[in-house]
């Protein structure tokens, strides 16, 4: 019988450590049908708008709709590729520049399943998760980030 | 049965309108809620944002039930 | 005046643990012009062969020459992608199943090109460099991969 | 100048003929290489790999200069 999943908390407050990250990938090595992990880390960036320098970002969501959304993203992607495992934790709150704010882990006996399945599930948690960035400025104001 | 239903905004329309959340008497429609909305918050009218019913997309008119949950949505900045 | 690169080593004697990845994160914290990194993994299965279950593998190279065309392969990657840093790792000596023996890690201002390169390395890494892993079996013999 | 060059077996290769370096005398072309190792090595005729001189894949016939390392490459198998 196939193992029934529930909707999983991606949320994570406050940025997102390199430390989170090696104990998540330690964590498969009982994992031993696992040829290949693809890996895609968002990280804040120091950009230059015409109304000043970001220095953080802070997230919101409107969580309860996020965690339904990921969860079918999740099962889409799930039966879309022969993955083992598969982890998504975006940051909630303040990020400072240089952080990470995204952490999705996609595993496989093949490497190509992983790679596939990792780009798209960056693609549509973008696109698909509402969770909204405010970019603070070096100058005390702040802009609404745009997805491009 | 109460008629009222939430509205919950998120992101610049939150900011915009000065406030997170809102009990409205239920208007019955979606465009009739977006009429309510635009009378109510003129600034919104410049703003580019969707809804959510109870968790899920609209793309079209709809009738709301009893207790809904309306999202104001701008476009996602998540990543 | 572009800074020139030189061939740097690429292997790592025995496995590659998840504290050097988090390391090596950790280390792009200060480069702020980044907001993505892709992580290729390759870690060890627990293959059942005809001869045996794999226990380990056995990574042997033949250096010098493999170093030359990683340079080649490094500069055509950054000739292609606008990349801030890439960095390839590979493991040399016996793994262990569950153990990770290759840790490729791309980094850009936005996603794709982080996601393109890393994808097109692990590639030509498999295809382009001399590198032989001699599967080591539970049952004493040993069998000599094949990349697919 | 020595007309020796210097041969390196890797992998399977190198399993096979027992020893992962050798020295011979230059035989002047990699067809005259190929038919010396062919003869010196049986177990190699049934087995698939490429050349490289001096580090570089050679995909043709080629003289062999002074000196050359010639490595003897299976298929590789690296990551």
């Amino acid at each position: 019988m196939e193992k029934e999943r529930k909707p999983k908390n991606i949320f994570v407050q406050g940025a997102i450590s390199p430390e989170k990250i090696a104990h998540s990938i330690a964590n498969h090595s009982s994992k031993t049908d696992i040829g290949g992990h693809s890996i895609f880390l968002g990280q804040i960036r120091a950009d230059e708008k015409p109304e000043g320098k970001v220095i953080a970002i802070e997230y919101t969501a409107y969580e309860e709709m996020a965690l339904e959304k990921a969860f079918e993203i999740r099962e889409d992607i799930f039966s879309k590729y022969p993955l083992t495992c598969m982890h998504i934790y975006h940051s909630l709150g303040k990020i400072n520049v240089g952080e990470i704010c995204l952490f999705v882990f996609t595993s496989s006996k093949h490497r190509k399943a992983a790679m596939q399945a990792c780009d798209e599930l960056v693609e549509r948690i973008k696109a698909e998760l509402p969770i909204w960035g405010k970019e603070i400025l070096d100058t005390e104001g702040h802009v609404w980030k745009v997805n491009s | 049965m109460s008629q009222t239903i939430t509205i919950k905004a998120f992101g610049m329309v939150a900011e915009k309108i000065g406030s997170a959340e809102l009990t409205l008497e239920n208007p019955g429609t979606l465009l009739a809620l977006k009429n309510q909305l635009a009378t109510r918050f003129p600034e919104l009218k410049e703003m580019k944002f969707g809804f959510a019913l109870n968790k899920k997309m609209l793309t079209s008119d709809s009738v709301i039930p009893v207790g809904a949950e309306i999202a104001l949505l701008p476009p996602f900045s998540g990543g």
